[in-house]
Parts: structure tokens; C-alpha cells; sequence
């Protein structure tokens, strides 16, 4: 079967990231963006992780210091590993000044934000 | 001198916020980090001109991560310091800082984050100091906790994200085809990346800076923020923010070696930037707003010059902006007014000092002589006419006769007599203006000293093969050997 | 197998995002999203990244998922999201 | 499933449809450009740098030394990132009126089992912190770990009395995390720089990685105070 993940899994971490960004870019409420934004967050984590040859590579966790082929890139797990809990602190930012924003509005829809019109 | 100090001393002081909240509820902790660190920048100048420092972070360069504190880096870290603690150090946002050590904490990172883009050299870590300022400016942006600040964050949250996100596809893409992140490297495989691959990373980055230094259509989010965030941090904004996006997009673009076309689209955009930034400064009657879009259509004009072949000039231009902006923004918060155009009236004759440094402020922005505003613009309008046409030329006039008209307005209004709303300035907190005042009027006057220091700034930024043999060539290689050697 | 498995597990997490973007109750939207996350992590799993798939799980879902949860909390008063 | 969807307000509006086309187009542009796996450099950084692992670090899990040291102001930064977003939501959240009573009753089963569980989340928390050189997982989720407990009292209605030691702890672990960093520069030869010499005869034991655990539980203190702190943001509630 030619289907590998290894070439289905690029494709499929693209599709999640612009699914979130059309879900940024159509919904309203301000909640529903956030929850947007942590699905591409996600795809782009995935498309990180689709590029270490994960099909042939083994977990890199060294049992023998002699022995260093035949691992996985362990480098873009790094970067991940930063990017999830930045997408996260994002997450939460957000998330605060929204409920802040709502306790002093009473609204989530960001087409009501018009405070700042010139 | 360890370039990585500018950032792991703000940080540390950014811990230590919470245990020290004696010291720090003081409110002059972020300013004094500030003078530490323009002190430390113009003490490195001189032998930075000569020898670039790159510091390796642990192992060399191409492997691990790099700070190149080359010419470029140290000149905008010492520019961008200087005008800052003129707003860090204002009446407005010291409330700020004694009210809570919360928001000490964040002005520190936004610095930490600053000097990280200014100095690191490898793509992922950029990234990451990246996200540190901007968080940090998210936050920043609600300080006053009035509706419109939390419309203003929430809005410059997600215009950042969806940057934060073609930023890390674009580094995605460059790895994957490259294998490498640091940059020093990138610059001699990037032709080597298939067409269109190479389109996808120059488009996502592109885009991704493109919104971080607010060029059209990408910007229409900039003047909420502002508006948002009052005048103190505004100027901040305006003085060091937006100078270390547009360094990491000259950076970035010199190094990757885009095509002519691309080019000609930065111009293109820059100028459109600069356009409708002046359009809109044009109908605003609130005075922090207006600034926004003027800083908005500046940065167009920075960004046109520097792809345009003025780079020196470019440099000239982010100095004199960063000086002119923190001077302005300063006053308005000085002045404590509501920040409408109409309350500023009379306020030259109400303190003749602040008037004068008003004036002339507002005139180098104009660009007129004899002030630094000139030699930048000049040198600007230059590069156009020589690299673009007429064209450009005619367009930035016409953009400078909209600044002008905005512009002199508010100048009659400063000097005007009837005065309707009562403020004082104590004459303490004025004397700082003496700085973007002198540096504005100098610039003018001598201004071959300055382009001296920035011809070499525009070299270390163009020179791509000096930064390729200073990054990765000779004695950066034996670190990692050392490193090993010296512990055993 | 791994591939059989692997691709139901993508076809789960893109029917869980579509659902948590467009269904029109907020607590619905934040359930299906944290199926997305569970599903990435088994992912980071299978694609050799234990060290990945454990973040994801307590950072990238798990405090994700409170938050969410604690932000729906607070701003329940009215409005429960039917302007999608 | 999918006519379901189709049949409600999926593509209600032009609008929607607008911008699907639009993700749709971008989505056959870089396409292209995500699939492949060639690299123009013979064997990418990270690669190489599994390669120097064993050796200069001494930790058998790479990807844990490419995170704490190697790239190690990535991590820094990060940490920081963390610092940042509990110190703006103690601004944003601790603003207003703020009740420090549970607004809910304790639910019983939670407030019984939080004795008999949090031990062990605290334990798991240690073991998953100071086995991260050696096993996957390491300060993030050693630290995540044993705040979930903390979560969990949260949860249980308790609130975090000692705010005050939380933050200090916070900001102690780090500033010596940035210190340690800081005297690597003197001590080690570059900022991070290993100040505990390697047993590279002990590969694979506890104490066979230098720095890095030491590194890697000042991290794992640090998050998992963080989160106790953002989490309990959240919780603080307005009266209503």
C-alpha cells in the first residue's frame, strides 16, 4: 500500500492548520476563535513531528552512546515541545482578556468590539 | 562582554520582581535595566564596529544557537534603550510599575524579548524571543483595564498569532528542505531550496513580519492598539518595538537573497504603508491615534528606503523616528490630557521648553531641515529615484505634503493663546526631553557623524559574506571541543 | 496496521475539529477540542515522540481543556454562544 | 456525520465560503512544498546533534538534551514565556473585587480522594522530573504533573492560601535557573555551560548527565508553580 503516514501526515496537519485559521477568520465569538486557533496550533505541531522519519526511526532514547543511527531527528520535537506551551501561554492570554473583556462588556462577539472606530 | 547578558539580565531581574518587591514596587526597575543596558551597548560600540561578537550558546553555531552582536544589533539595542527609558521612565507608567510588580515583570520580558530578536541568530530562537515580546506587549496593552485597552489587546493577540503561525509553517518548510535553522547557514542553502518550496518560506515569513512591522494591509489593526494602550506605551511601541521587527525583516530578507520581484513588492507595499498611514493620521482628532498612523506610515517609508538601496538612510530614519516618537508620545503623556488633538492647544505657551521641543520634534518628522528628519528622508528619496523612478519620489512628496498639513496644524495649535483645559508640566519631569532633542538637532546639523556610524551599520546588515565568516568561519568551530575538554 | 490505525485516529481528530469549530454550544466546542488534543497525542505516540505526546497531554490538552472550562465558567452569565 | 454537518450553518454565509476558498487554494500551494524529505544539508543539525549527545551531555534521551541544553535559551525563553502570561493574569484577573470562597460546595468524592491521590501525583511528578534525561518526559511534565495536584485541590474548592510563598518559590527557582545559566559563561565556557563534569563510564544512570537534571527540576519547580498560579487565576472569580 503506497498510503504511508509518513505522506498522508503533512497533508493532514495542513489541512487542520487552515481549518483553524478559516475558523479564525468566520467565528464571531471570541471563545470559539481561541478554540480555532488551538487546532492550528495543533496541525502545526503535527507538521513538525511529520518531519523526523518517524516510519523508520526508533524512539531517541540512546541504550548504547556507540550506537547514534537509526534514531529519529530529535530536534523538531524540541521545537514542539516549545511551541506547545507557547500556543498554550497564548491560549491563556487570550482567554484572560477575553473574561475580562466580557466582565466589563457583557459580550464575546468580536463583531461588537467598536470601541475604537476612528 | 557576553552579548547574551542583554538578555539573561532582564530576565533575572524579571524573577527576582516578585522576591524584590521592595525595590521594585518603586517603579524604576525597568528604567534602571534599561540604563544598564545602554550603558553596556555604548561601551561594546566601538570594538563592535571593528570585530562583530558572536557567542555560542553551549555548542557552535550552526548546531546551536548563536548571538551575533554585530554593528547593526548594538547601535539599535543603544538607540532603542535610550528612547526607551524616556517612557519607562515617564510619570504614566511608573504608576503602572508601583501599582503592581505584575506589570514590572512585563516590561522587563518585553525587553528580554527585544534584545533577543536583535541579537539571536538562529531562526527557531528569533521565534521564540519573538513571542516573548509580543506576549509581553499583549499583556502590556491592557494595563489601564478600561474596555478599549482589552479591545486593543485582544485584537493585537490575534493579529499576532495568526503571524506565530506562518512564522513556525515558514520554519517548518526551511527545515525540512534544509535541515539547518541558523541563519548564517540558511544564507548559502537557501538558493539551493526548489522554487516552491522557497516561495512558501518567503511568502509565510513575509507575511508573518509584514504583520508584526504593521505594513499595508496587514496594519489595520496598529492604531487600536495604540489607542488602546495610551501614550506612554505607544511610545514604546513606536521607540523600540517596531525597530526590532523591521531589523529582523531587513535581516532576514538581506540573508535569504529573495528574487527582484520580491523586492519590488516590499517597496510597493512600503509605499502603499506609507500612504495610507498619512491618509489616516489625516482625519483623527485623537492625538495618540494620529501619531499611530504617522508611525505606521514612517515605518512604510523605512521599509521602501531599505529594500529601495538606502540602507544607511534607512538606519538614519529608524533613529530619528525612535527619538521623534518617544519625544511626542512623552509630552502628550506628560501633559496627561485625554489625548484629544483639541486639548493640546496652548501648549507651548503654557511651558515654552516643551513647546520648542514640540516643534522641532515634529518638524524633523516632516522632514524638514535643519533637522535629522531631513538627512534620512533625503537620502530616502534618493535610493528611490534611483532604484524605482520619479514615480516613488512624487509619491513621497505627496505623502509629506498630507504629513505637512496634519502636521503644522498641530504645530499652530501648540503655539496657539487661548488655552481651555488646565495642566502643568513639572519642570522634573521635562529635562529628559533634552535627549531626542539634542540627538534630533545634532543629527541635523553634523550629519556626517551619524552616517559615518550608519554606513558601517548598513554594511554589517548588507554584508552577508562578513556575517557568514563571523558566524560560522575560523575560531567558532572550537567551542565545542573546548567544552568537553574543560570540564574533564 | 500502524497505518489502518493511524489514519481512523486523523480521520477522529479532523471530525472533532470540524465539529468543535462549527457546533453552536460552546461546552460542545471545548469537548470536541480536547478530543483533538487526545487524538494528537496518541499521534505524537505513534509517530515516536513520547516526549512530545506526554506534553501534549498535560499542557497542550489537559490545562488547555481547564482553561477553556474555567473561562466558560466565568463567563456564563448570559450569551451561551448561539452566535456560533 | 458529514451531511449532518452540511445541512446545518457549515457554509451559511458567502462569507464562509469566501474564506474556505481561499484555505482551500493555500492548502495546494504549500502542499507541495511539505512533502519530500530531502534536506540540503547531508545530515540536518538535529541529526548531528543526536550524534554529539552521548557524549558531550550524556543523557541517553536526546530529545532532552537537545531541549534543556543544546538549545537551551529556547527553554529559557519559554520558561519565561510561562512567567509572563501568570504574571499578566494575576493583572488582568486579579483586578475588580475578588472572592476567595468557593463559589461551589466541595464535591465529597474529590475532597476524599485528594488524599489518597496526591501523594502519588507528587511522587510520579519527582520520578517523571528527575528521570527526564533517561526516560521520556522531564520538567514540563514532571512539573504539570505534580501541579495537577494542586489543580486538583483547586478543583476540590481549596484556594491557594500562600500565594505569596508560590510566587516567591516562582521566582526563586527562577532566578537561580537564570543564575546558573549566567555563571556557566565564567565557570563552564559559554552561558549553560555544564558546571557538573560528565561520567560518560556511568551512561544511562541518574547521575551520568551533568547539569541537566539539576537544570531540568529547577524547570520542572518553576512550570508547575506557573501553572498552580494561571490555574488559580482563572479560578478567582468575580462576585457576581
Amino acid at each position: 500500500m503506497n498510503l504511508s503516514l509518513e505522506t498522508v501526515l503533512p497533508a493532514f496537519s495542513l489541512m487542520l492548520i487552515l481549518l483553524g485559521l478559516w475558523g479564525v477568520a468566520t467565528r464571531k465569538n471570541l471563545i470559539k476563535i481561541f478554540i480555532s486557533l488551538s487546532i492550528a496550533e495543533t496541525g502545526v505541531n503535527l507538521l513538525y513531528i511529520s518531519m523526523t522519519g518517524f516510519v523508520h526511526g526508533k524512539v531517541p532514547i540512546l541504550a548504547d552512546p556507540t550506537v547514534t543511527s537509526g534514531y529519529v531527528d530529535p530536534l523538531p520535537h524540541a521545537m514542539i515541545l516549545t511551541s506547545i506551551v507557547i500556543g498554550t501561554a497564548v491560549t491563556a492570554l487570550g482567554l484572560a482578556l477575553t473574561a475580562r473583556y466580557h466582565e466589563r462588556t457583557g459580550t464575546l462577539n468580536v463583531t461588537k468590539m467598536k470601541e475604537l472606530k476612528n | 562582554m557576553h552579548p547574551v547578558l542583554f538578555i539573561a539580565v532582564p530576565l533575572l531581574a524579571a524573577f527576582l520582581a516578585g522576591p524584590l518587591s521592595q525595590i521594585a514596587r518603586k517603579g524604576w526597575l525597568p528604567s534602571i535595566i534599561l540604563v544598564i543596558a545602554a550603558i553596556a551597548a555604548g561601551s561594546m560600540l566601538p570594538s563592535v564596529l571593528v570585530q562583530p561578537i558572536n557567542e555560542t550558546v553551549v555548542i557552535a553555531a550552526p548546531l546551536g544557537i548563536n548571538l551575533y552582536a554585530g554593528p547593526a544589533a548594538i547601535l539599535l539595542i543603544l538607540v532603542t534603550s535610550i528612547f526607551g527609558i524616556l517612557l519607562t521612565g515617564s510619570k504614566e507608567l511608573r504608576d503602572h510599575f508601583e501599582k503592581s510588580t505584575p506589570s514590572t515583570v512585563l516590561a522587563l520580558l518585553h525587553f528580554a524579548g527585544i534584545f533577543g530578536i536583535f541579537l539571536s541568530g538562529d531562526l527557531f530562537n528569533i521565534f521564540v524571543f519573538l513571542e516573548i515580546a509580543a506576549l509581553s506587549a499583549y499583556a502590556m496593552t491592557a494595563f489601564s483595564d478600561t474596555t478599549a485597552s482589552l479591545e486593543g489587546a485582544i485584537k493585537y493577540l490575534l493579529a499576532g498569532s495568526i503571524a506565530s503561525i506562518f512564522l513556525l509553517i515558514g520554519i517548518a518548510v526551511i527545515y525540512l528542505h534544509t535541515g539547518t535553522l541558523n541563519l548564517a547557514e540558511l544564507s548559502s542553502t537557501m538558493p539551493m531550496v526548489p522554487a516552491a518550496a522557497k516561495a512558501v518560506i518567503i511568502s509565510a515569513i513575509l507575511l508573518a513580519l509584514a504583520i508584526e512591522t504593521e505594513l499595508f494591509p496587514l496594519n489595520l489593526w496598529v492604531p487600536d492598539v495604540y489607542e488602546g494602550s495610551g501614550s506612554a506605551l505607544s511610545g514604546l511601541f513606536s521607540a523600540m518595538t517596531i525597530k526590532a521587527t523591521l531589523y529582523l525583516l531587513f535581516r532576514v530578507i538581506t540573508l535569504f537573497g529573495v528574487d527582484q520581484s520580491i523586492i519590488d513588492l516590499l517597496i510597493g507595499a512600503g509605499l502603499l504603508t506609507m500612504i495610507v498611514g498619512e491618509l489616516g493620521a489625516l482625519r483623527q482628532t485623537n492625538a495618540v491615534r494620529m501619531l499611530a498612523y504617522s508611525s505606521v506610515a514612517q515605518a512604510g517609508l523605512i521599509v521602501a528606503g531599505f529594500f529601495a538601496g538606502a540602507h544607511s538612510a534607512a538606519i538614519v530614519a529608524m533613529i530619528a523616528h525612535s527619538a521623534v516618537k518617544a519625544g511626542l508620545f512623552l509630552i502628550i503623556a506628560l501633559a496627561g490630557l485625554s489625548g484629544s488633538v483639541a486639548s493640546l492647544t496652548g501648549i507651548g505657551l503654557k511651558n515654552k521648553f516643551v513647546g520648542v521641543t514640540a516643534t522641532v520634534l515634529i518638524l524633523s518628522l516632516l522632514g524638514l531641515p535643519p533637522f535629522i528628519g531631513f538627512a534620512g528622508k533625503l537620502l530616502i528619496l534618493q535610493g528611490l529615484n534611483s532604484s524605482v523612478g520619479i514615480g516613488a519620489v512624487i509619491l513621497v512628496l505627496v505623502a509629506s505634503l498630507v504629513e505637512a498639513w496634519y502636521l503644522l496644524k498641530l504645530v499652530s495649535l501648540i503655539w496657539k493663546t487661548e488655552s481651555t483645559v488646565e495642566f502643568s508640566f513639572k519642570p522634573i519631569h521635562t529635562v529628559i526631553l533634552i535627549l531626542p532633542l539634542i540627538l534630533v538637532i545634532a543629527g541635523g546639523v553634523y550629519p556626517k557623524a551619524i552616517l559615518s556610524l550608519t554606513d558601517k551599520v548598513a554594511n554589517d546588515l548588507v554584508d552577508i559574506q562578513s556575517y557568514r565568516t563571523n558566524v560560522l568561519g575560523g575560531s567558532a568551530t572550537i567551542e565545542s571541543t573546548d567544552l568537553n575538554g574543560g570540564t574533564q | 496496521m500502524i497505518t489502518v490505525f493511524g489514519i481512523l485516529l486523523m480521520a477522529m481528530i479532523a471530525i472533532s475539529a470540524v465539529k468543535a469549530i462549527t457546533t453552536t454550544k460552546l461546552i460542545d466546542s471545548v469537548l470536541f477540542f480536547s478530543f483533538v488534543g487526545i487524538g494528537a497525542t496518541i499521534l505524537f505516540a505513534l509517530m515516536k515522540a513520547p516526549d512530545v505526546a506526554l506534553t501534549e497531554a498535560a499542557v497542550g490538552t489537559g490545562l488547555v481543556t481547564l482553561v477553556f472550562l474555567s473561562t466558560l465558567r466565568r463567563t456564563s452569565e448570559q450569551e451561551h454562544g448561539d452566535e456560533q | 456525520m458529514s451531511s449532518k454537518l452540511g445541512k446545518k450553518r457549515l457554509f451559511i454565509s458567502p462569507m464562509h465560503l469566501l474564506w474556505a476558498i481561499v484555505f482551500g487554494g493555500l492548502f495546494f500551494a504549500i502542499l507541495p512544498a511539505i512533502s519530500g524529505h530531502e534536506s540540503i544539508r547531508s545530515e540536518r543539525v538535529g541529526e548531528s546533534l543526536l550524534v554529539q549527545a552521548p557524549a558531550q551531555s550524556g543523557a541517553p534521551n536526546a530529545v532532552t538534551a537537545v531541549v534543556v541544553w543544546f538549545r537551551g535559551l529556547d527553554t529559557l525563553g519559554e520558561v519565561s514565556v510561562l512567567f509572563l502570561v501568570a504574571a499578566a493574569l494575576g493583572m488582568i484577573l486579579g483586578r475588580g473585587k475578588n472572592s476567595t470562597e468557593p463559589e461551589s460546595k466541595p464535591n465529597e468524592i474529590v475532597a476524599h480522594a485528594k488524599t489518597l491521590v496526591l501523594p502519588h501525583f507528587m511522587l510520579t511528578g519527582l520520578y517523571i522530573t528527575i528521570h527526564g534525561h533517561l526516560t521520556p518526559g522531564g520538567g514540563f511534565q514532571g512539573g504539570v504533573m505534580a501541579a495537577g495536584m494542586a489543580l486538583l485541590l483547586i478543583l476540590a474548592g481549596d484556594r491557594v492560601k500562600h500565594l505569596h510563598a508560590l510566587h516567591f518559590l516562582e521566582g526563586l527557582v527562577g532566578s537561580l535557573y537564570a543564575l546558573v545559566a549566567i555563571s556557566g559563561i565564567w565557570f563552564a565556557g559559554s552561558f549553560l555551560g555544564n558546571l557538573i563534569p560528565i561520567k560518560t563510564e556511568a551512561f544511562g544512570t541518574l547521575f551520568s548527565a551533568g547539569i541537566i537534571p539539576v537544570l531540568y527540576i529547577f524547570i520542572g519547580i518553576k512550570v508547575g508553580t506557573e501553572i498552580i498560579s494561571i490555574y488559580d487565576n482563572f479560578q478567582r472569580r468575580e462576585e457576581a
